[in-house]
């Protein structure tokens, strides 16, 4: 091997939407270190990090289904069964180990998703709909059937604390020590495997083949039900890994948590450049949009924004930020005679 | 009766729909009887069916032309905010005299407010070709931000007295929103049909390209869809703030998911060109009963949500075993369940390579 | 109140008390429908008790949820509303329909033709200053503090931070609070948790924060944990299964709560009382710690159940609840 | 009926009693056919005749209602088209079924990986095979740009390219030319001559006539799901071909200007586009049909759009009636009596899973309008139903999908909802792509009523024969440049379609030859 995947994916040209997304980045973390002087600091860098391990997880998943030219809103609710239902299953058998649990809330989230895939291609169903309707039902069940019980602090599996406070390393500051969360080789794991999966295997470019046009992917010889039961299982399975992350990083049990989030993983996956038609979108912009979402929610304070205001700010500065992006992108396709809307 | 039937078997989506909600009503029916399905119960359920049922119109819009609104509940927020305002004393004083003016002028407010969101939006998507998907996620938190700027989240009350009454009202059995809900419903569904706006509705959900090719005004089209959801939003605003004689920021929420899931029940295509508000009708209708059968039996708001979601699940699992062709399964199978383009077109990326 | 005809609309002749929480699926209100469920089996000859709501805090499912109970004829409906003002129309119309109506943190309705009562656990004054009390003890009446609440929406929130805001400014004029508009934490555990660690960067000399959520003072305490810090001191509303752990290792100064199971079941028992036909009079007790002595103004009733969690309160890791 | 004998040896590939419908419609009936190795067997037969189903048969796209299918002798019971290319029969489909995100390289190598198993692919064997077969037929494409981002020229030699890479034995071409050139088309003709040199086997499907005597053996043809016969290709003519297809004589007339008012309709004036086109100077009168040809990316289409009001010019100005107008959106256009018929049937011209009447009365949506302002059903009817009949739409029943009707009669919907508009000037870009015979003469003696009717039309396309036939000037665009200017004198002289052939094909040529007479 020549290239190592790292270096395919540096060597890559940007493409628009990435360039201008990391100039929006850039620009914007200017703008608040010129308001808040606290702000450029080591120990905020690895805050966001560590916080927006499982959104970026997550969005990985949203990403591939994207690809695929399909839409999903159960992620959230598979994160949440899957994580919950692990952590139960680990205090019933009294296994209290970080790797057991994350293996049994990925096979479950594998599970559910293959539910969703076979929904899916049996019946020929919209994804939007079958995963609306599995979201539901997915965490309906789970309250019937498992309960709702919170777990604070003192509840929580050994294990799952240690794995949220795990640090690579930690630097002392003025305002306390700064430690690198275990999450982020995490997380670059999840994305190196991901771009892998999508990039370098078989079954990956089918997932881009499935999104670009379904009927050829058919015609070449492509199997679309096995390719959508990879789809919706891995989603299942980085769902599942998201919710022990999220619940890890919390130190908190709550089985009602999550359910309500998916707008924000979607938007930042969109803002990342992935199409709602398929066939497009990169981890690198995925990430940039993470990036962006992240920033956006978790800055309004060093900008000094009454919190009263902060809505109207974040709102003002997305909407801002999107007619940019979409309107440049609309003169583009006049001039390359692009007449579809969006 | 002929003309009904034959009606019934080419729109089987409807058929199946219909014919769901009239057996789970039936079997809710048989099993709670008058516990639910007395005169008051049926007028509750009329009552709260109103201003979801609106928000439900106003999303099953967004959907015909391939679009989505994010932001129907933030929008129905702030024109509520708005129109509470104006009838809370705090700008213009309440007095015997002019309480029947505030009165007008907060139903103005609200429409107005309504309808400048909906412009809004309209710009953002049209002219800013920025995805209905985003452009909403954004002005759903700019909405929210603004009624949050203006009342820093305190509820806003009404002291015009009578604009509650709105609520309260009846035409003979039925509650009077429960009539403007049946009066919106009979405009949306003729402005569709019957105009050249709602033709072109269809047409643009189905193929935009298409209908810029036609020489349509399609960006005007789609500005004026989201005004006309805007003015739904503002109604379905009056009809909350009477219901609740104030407004607050974040009321009515949870509406947003379930109106999305109310309008994919009801067949309508998340991509555009296809759906019908009479099936809306029945969708709403059903999940209505369930949800007031939840309460009566005592479930839990997760036991609900199961329903819902199994209910959705069903009907749309049965539509695809009605509509499938009774011989094999041959036709080009839409792979990803409707979610691509059709097939034999091709997406056109052209860059300068292909152009020239 | 209106006692109404004993039993109605239910066929075993047992009133049917309903309490609507405000959200369902979080510890708080779990705990507040234990409470429902022990009155509902100390009195299951005479109540059928249950505790339903909505699975978001948004108040148009509960006004949903109060219409079906209306409509279904219950005898009586209890409330923690999310949106007084909002909620009050639809309990007007539940009282018109003969039912009894019961609401907590919801004072703004004392006097109004939309309840038969309130129960508050405590004078929220009181409970607010409280909060100020422990803060300022904490911070040694010196320094910046910060304040979060649920939502800006939340009146109960606002009430007890102003009561502590208030305390704060009378007896330590030099303690800074930097957000004068308290910042939102949701009630969500991910957004306290964030909230946190921006706060923490962006005010570097911060030495306390209030909260008024039990995620809100975890999500500080989790952050300080984190970073090794405990040169902030952090108060809030909480429950003893939630505070514990960070009060004993010195990530929380103090909190204050008091028990959701004893509301609900205070709720009730007054219903009850009122279904019956009994009065509801200052000094009446009803049948749990903290309301044995009640004091009834109009409408109100109020109890006495603050309660002060301090470290070593739980040294031996048994949580009451 | 002059039938043969197919092949003295046993056949490669031998269809028994095919049977299959669509919902209602029945696309084969009880089709037999025999293709024996080594030999071009062409299909013809009109829009809709199950040319394509036939093929989409064989490669397992469709499973058969009835009949049975052999290959190399052995029963062949292909439950997925990776059946049918695992046995060595490859495809190129009529809508290409390319992966418009992918890149030319995936694009090209797809079959190969599939074939592979191997779980990992490997871009540089991709790479390898996308090059090889590139050269093969001489073509030079970026290897690493999206699908999507080609012309349809370059798409449709994509295609060609995967199905060449593997070897098959079969190989099935359905209407490969409809976005070449001449020059491309002669290349391709020659690699399939050589192909079957080779031995392999290959069905070719085209509605244009010269291209299928070129090269076939035998011709089968199709007429409404019936096999009609098999001949030789040597025992048949165009005109013999035609009449079997479509069951009468099938004659393009030539059109000429018979109307004396020579003022302008429409004068374009040293119209530019930066990127796209400049110095576009010419004008048309009514009862002009003015040709317009050229090479893909001559800047045809994106005058057309120009005119339109889709693509802003940037340079120059339009005249209509002697009045200067500006044109910055259809609806401008329309006004000043300019219609457009575009490029890209699908995505352009039709809603297709809409009824014909709403199709055919999309532009005219005023026209239905009752007193009070609301769509008019009977009108609707009334008015589809015109449209109908004037195009002669095969399919009476205006309620009928417009995504049902065959290719043919789908560009007769699009031509057909600007007829009773009366567009002064009448764009037409690329007509009769992928039509039959038939319908093309159909779609012509319309144009040409319209013509005589006063109506000027601007005709692009891609075919010498179309334009010498059908229009009394020309225009031959290069490069986004007018190359040169026939008036109908030129274009029927002897010999003049060959002319324009050798121009088309190349241009530089030409260019150089120009600017030498301008140097004289
Ligand atoms: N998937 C399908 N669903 C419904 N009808 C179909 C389908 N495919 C083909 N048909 C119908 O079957 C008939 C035969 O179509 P086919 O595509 O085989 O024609 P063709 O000879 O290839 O025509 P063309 O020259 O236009 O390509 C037509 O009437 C067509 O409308
Ligand atoms: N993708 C595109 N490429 C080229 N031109 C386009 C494209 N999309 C729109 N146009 C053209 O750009 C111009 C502006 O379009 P638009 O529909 O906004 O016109 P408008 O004057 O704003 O109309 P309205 O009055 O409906 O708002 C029109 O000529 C339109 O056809
Ligand atoms: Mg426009
Ligand atoms: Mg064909």
């Amino acid at each position: 091997m020549t290239r190592s995947p790292f270096a395919a994916v540096i060597h890559r040209k940007m493409t628009t939407m990435e360039k201008m997304l990391s100039l929006i980045i850039v620009g914007y973390i200017i703008l608040v270190a010129t308001q808040s002087a606290s702000f450029f600091s080591i120990s905020t860098l690895f805050d966001l990090i560590r916080s927006g391990a499982a959104l970026t997880i997550f969005a990985f998943g949203v990403l591939i289904v994207f690809i695929s030219g399909g839409i999903d809103v159960s992620f959230a609710a598979i994160g949440i069964v899957a994580g919950y239902s692990a952590v139960l299953i680990s205090k019933a058998a009294g296994v209290d180990d970080i790797l057991f649990i994350i293996v049994v809330a990925v096979a479950i989230g594998c599970g559910l998703g293959s539910i969703n895939a076979l929904l899916i291609h049996l019946h020929n169903l919209p994804t939007l709909i079958v995963t609306l309707g599995t979201a539901s039902v997915f965490h309906g069940a789970m309250a019937l059937l498992l309960g709702m019980e919170t777990f604070t602090r003192s509840g929580v599996p050994q294990s799952i604390l240690d794995f949220g406070s795990a640090r690579l390393f930690t630097v002392g500051g003025e305002s306390g020590q700064a430690g690198l969360s275990i999450f982020l080789p995490l997380v670059i794991g999840v994305g190196v495997l991901t771009w892998f999966l999508l990039y370098r295997t078989r079954i990956g470019r089918s997932v881009y083949a499935l999104g670009s046009n379904a009927e050829s992917a058919s015609r070449v010889g492509m199997s679309i039900l096995k390719t959508q039961l990879f789809i919706y299982m891995y989603v299942g399975a980085l769902s599942g890994l998201a919710g022990i992350v999220y619940f890890s990083g919390l130190a908190y049990i709550n089985p009602a948590a999550l359910i309500g989030t998916e707008l924000a993983v979607i938007a930042a996956v969109v803002i990342g450049g992935a199409k709602l038609t398929g066939g497009e979108g990169t981890i690198l912009g995925t990430v940039l949009g993470v990036m962006i979402w992240q920033l956006l929610q978790n800055t309004l304070i060093h900008l000094g924004l009454d919190s009263s205001f902060q809505d109207l700010f974040f709102g003002a500065v997305l909407v801002a930020i999107l007619g940019f992006i979409y309107f440049r992108q609309r003169q583009a396709n006049r001039r390359a005679l692009v007449f579809s809307s969006n | 009766m002929n003309r009904f039937t034959t009606f019934l078997a080419r729109d089987k989506d409807f058929t199946v729909l219909a014919i769901t909600t009239i057996v789970v009503t039936f079997a809710l029916y048989m099993l709670l009887g008058q516990r639910v399905f007395s005169l008051a119960g049926v007028q509750s359920m009329s009552i709260q069916v109103s201003e979801f049922g609106l928000l439900a119109i106003a999303m099953g819009l967004a959907m015909l032309t391939g679009g989505i609104d994010l932001s129907i509940v933030a929008a129905a927020g702030l024109a509520g905010v708005m129109a509470s305002l104006a009838m809370s004393g705090q700008i213009i004083p309440v007095t015997e005299d002019n309480s029947g003016m505030l009165f007008v002028l907060g139903v103005v407010v609200a429409l107005v407010t309504g309808l400048l969101t909906g412009l809004l939006n309209g710009l953002i998507i049209a002219k800013l070709s920025v995805p209905p998907i985003l452009a909403t996620l954004g002005t759903m938190i700019l909405f929210t931000g603004i009624g949050m700027a203006i009342t820093t989240g305190n509820s806003v009350g009404i002291l015009v007295g009578g604009f509650s009454d709105i609520a309260a009202l009846a035409i003979g059995p039925a509650p009077l929103v429960f009539v403007m809900l049946i009066v919106v419903f009979v405009a949306v569904g003729l402005t569709l049909t019957k105009t050249r706006f709602g033709r072109r509705i269809y047409l643009f959900g189905e193929n935009d390209v298409a209908l810029r090719f036609s020489g349509a005004r399609t960006e005007r089209t789609i500005i004026f869809t989201y005004m006309l959801i805007g003015i739904i939003v503002g109604l379905a605003a009056i009809v909350i703030i009477a219901r609740a004689n104030s407004m607050r920021v974040g009321f009515g929420e949870s509406y947003l998911l379930q109106t999305i899931l109310a309008v994919v029940l009801a067949g309508f295509n998340p991509f555009g060109g296809k759906g019908r508000i009479v099936s809306l009708g029945f969708a709403l209708v059903l999940l209505q009963t369930l949800s007031t059968s939840m309460t009566a039996f005592g479930f839990s708001p997760y036991a609900k949500n199961l329903v819902w979601g199994l209910m959705l699940l069903v009907v749309m699992v049965v539509t695809y075993y009605v509509n499938r062709p009774r011989a094999k399964v041959r036709r080009p199978r839409d792979m990803t369940g409707g979610l691509v383009a059709p097939t034999g077109t091709f997406p056109t990326v052209r860059s300068k390579a292909g152009a020239r | 109140g209106d006692g109404g005809d004993a039993g109605s609309g239910d066929d075993d002749g047992k009133y049917r008390i309903v309490t609507v929480s405000k959200v369902e699926g979080i510890t708080w209100f779990q705990r507040m429908s234990e409470g429902v469920d022990m009155f509902n089996d100390e009195y299951s000859d005479e109540v059928e008790a249950y505790q339903t709501g909505p699975d978001s805090g948004d108040p148009a499912q509960q006004v949903q949820i109060v219409e079906d109970l209306i409509a279904q004829q219950v005898d009586a409906i209890i409330v923690v509303p999310n949106d007084v003002l909002g909620i009050a129309p639809v309990l007007e119309r539940a009282r018109e329909a003969g039912i009894i109506v019961g609401v907590t943190e919801a004072t703004q309705l004392v006097g109004t033709d939309s309840i038969d009562y309130d129960v508050e656990a405590f004078y929220n004054a009181e409970f607010g200053a409280g909060f100020g009390q422990q803060l300022t003890e904490a911070m040694n009446c010196e320094g910046e503090y910060a304040t979060s609440v649920g939502l800006l929406t939340s009146e109960s929130h606002m009430e007890w931070l102003a009561a502590a805001n208030e305390y704060i400014a009378e007896n330590c004029p030099d303690m800074v609070n930097v957000s004068p508009t308290p910042y939102e934490n949701e009630n969500d555990d991910q957004v306290s948790r964030d909230l946190a660690e921006e706060i923490l960067s962006a005010y570097p000399d911060l030495g306390g924060y209030l909260a008024t959520t039990p995620s809100g003072g975890s999500g500080m305490a989790s952050a300080l944990r984190d970073k090794g810090r405990q040169d902030v001191q952090v108060v809030a509303l909480t429950l003893p299964s939630v505070a514990g752990p960070d009060l004993e290792e010195g990530y929380m100064f103090a909190g204050q709560g008091w028990d959701p199971a004893g509301w609900g079941w205070a709720l009730n028992d007054v219903a009850l009382r009122m279904l019956k036909g009994e009065d509801v009079t200052t000094g009446t007790d009803l049948g749990w710690p903290g309301y044995e002595e009640v004091v009834v103004d109009g409408q109100l009733i109020i109890g006495n159940d603050i309660q002060q969690y301090y470290p070593g309160d739980f040294a031996d890791g048994d949580y009451p609840f | 009926m002059p039938e043969t004998n197919p092949a003295a040896s046993s056949p490669l590939l031998s269809a028994r009693g095919l049977e299959i419908s669509f919902g209602g419609i029945q696309a084969l009936r009880g089709v037999d056919l025999d293709i024996a190795p080594g030999e071009i067997h062409c299909l013809a037969g009109e829009n809709g005749s199950g040319k394509s189903t036939f093929t989409k048969i064989v490669a397992g796209v469709y499973q058969a209602d009835a009949g049975e299918i052999a290959f190399n002798g052995e029963p062949a019971h292909w439950h997925h088209p990776s059946d049918a290319v695992a046995a060595g029969i490859q495809v190129i489909y009529q809508d290409l079924s390319l992966f418009p995100h992918l890149s030319v390289a995936e694009n090209i190598a797809v079959n190969h990986m599939m074939q592979d198993r191997s779980p990992i692919i490997s871009r540089k064997r991709m790479r390898a095979i996308a090059k090889e077969q590139l050269e093969r037929i001489g073509l030079d494409l970026p290897l690493d740009a999206p699908v999507g981002s080609l012309s349809m020229a370059n798409r449709q030699l994509v295609a060609i390219c995967r199905a060449l890479s593997m070897d098959a034995r079969l190989l099935f071409m359905d209407e490969p030319t409809t976005a070449l050139t001449h020059r491309e088309v002669s290349r391709l003709l020659e690699i399939v001559l050589d192909l079957k040199r080779r031995g392999l086997s290959i069905v070719f499907i085209s509605h244009k006539l010269d291209e299928v005597f070129s090269i076939a053996d035998n011709i089968s043809v199709f007429r409404d799901g019936i096999k009609v016969g098999d001949f030789a290709a040597a025992d048949l003519d165009e005109v013999s071909l035609s009449r079997h297809m479509t069951g009468r004589d099938v004659t393009y007339e030539r059109y000429h200007r018979t109307q004396d008012d020579d003022r302008p309709v429409l004068e374009v004036k040293e119209l530019a586009r930066e990127g796209h086109y400049t110095d576009v100077t010419f004008d048309v009168r009514r009862g002009d049909i003015l040709g317009v040809i050229g090479l893909l990316g001559s800047g045809r289409t994106e005058m057309a759009l120009s005119l339109f009001g889709l693509n802003d010019h940037t340079g120059g100005s339009i005249v209509v009636d002697g009045e200067p107008v500006t044109i910055r959106a259809p609806w401008d256009a329309m006004r000043h009596g300019i219609a457009l018929v575009p490029e890209d049937r699908h995505e352009q011209g039709l809603f297709g899973k809409q009824s014909v009447a709403v199709n055919a009365t999309a532009t005219m949506l005023e026209r239905i309008l009752t007193s009070v302002r609301t769509l008019s059903p009977a009108k609707e009817k009334a008015l589809a139903q015109r449209v109908v009949d004037e195009m002669k739409v095969n399919n009476r029943d205006i309620a009928t999908r417009v995504s049902n009707l065959s290719g043919g009669n789908q560009q007769k919907v699009v031509i057909g909802k600007w007829l009773f508009r009366d567009p002064k000037v009448f764009i037409l870009d690329s007509p009769t792509v992928g039509i039959d015979i038939g319908s093309k003469s159909e779609i012509y003696d319309q144009i040409h009523r319209l013509a005589r009717e006063d109506m000027a039309v601007i005709m692009i396309s891609d075919e010498a024969e179309e334009v010498v036939a059908n229009c009394n000037r020309i225009l031959v665009m290069h490069d986004g440049r007018i190359l040169r200017t026939f008036q109908e004198e030129e274009i029927r002289a002897e010999g003049f379609r060959d002319r324009l052939d050798e121009i088309i094909s190349n241009p530089d040529d030409q260019d150089q030859s120009e600017q030498q007479e301008v140097a004289r």
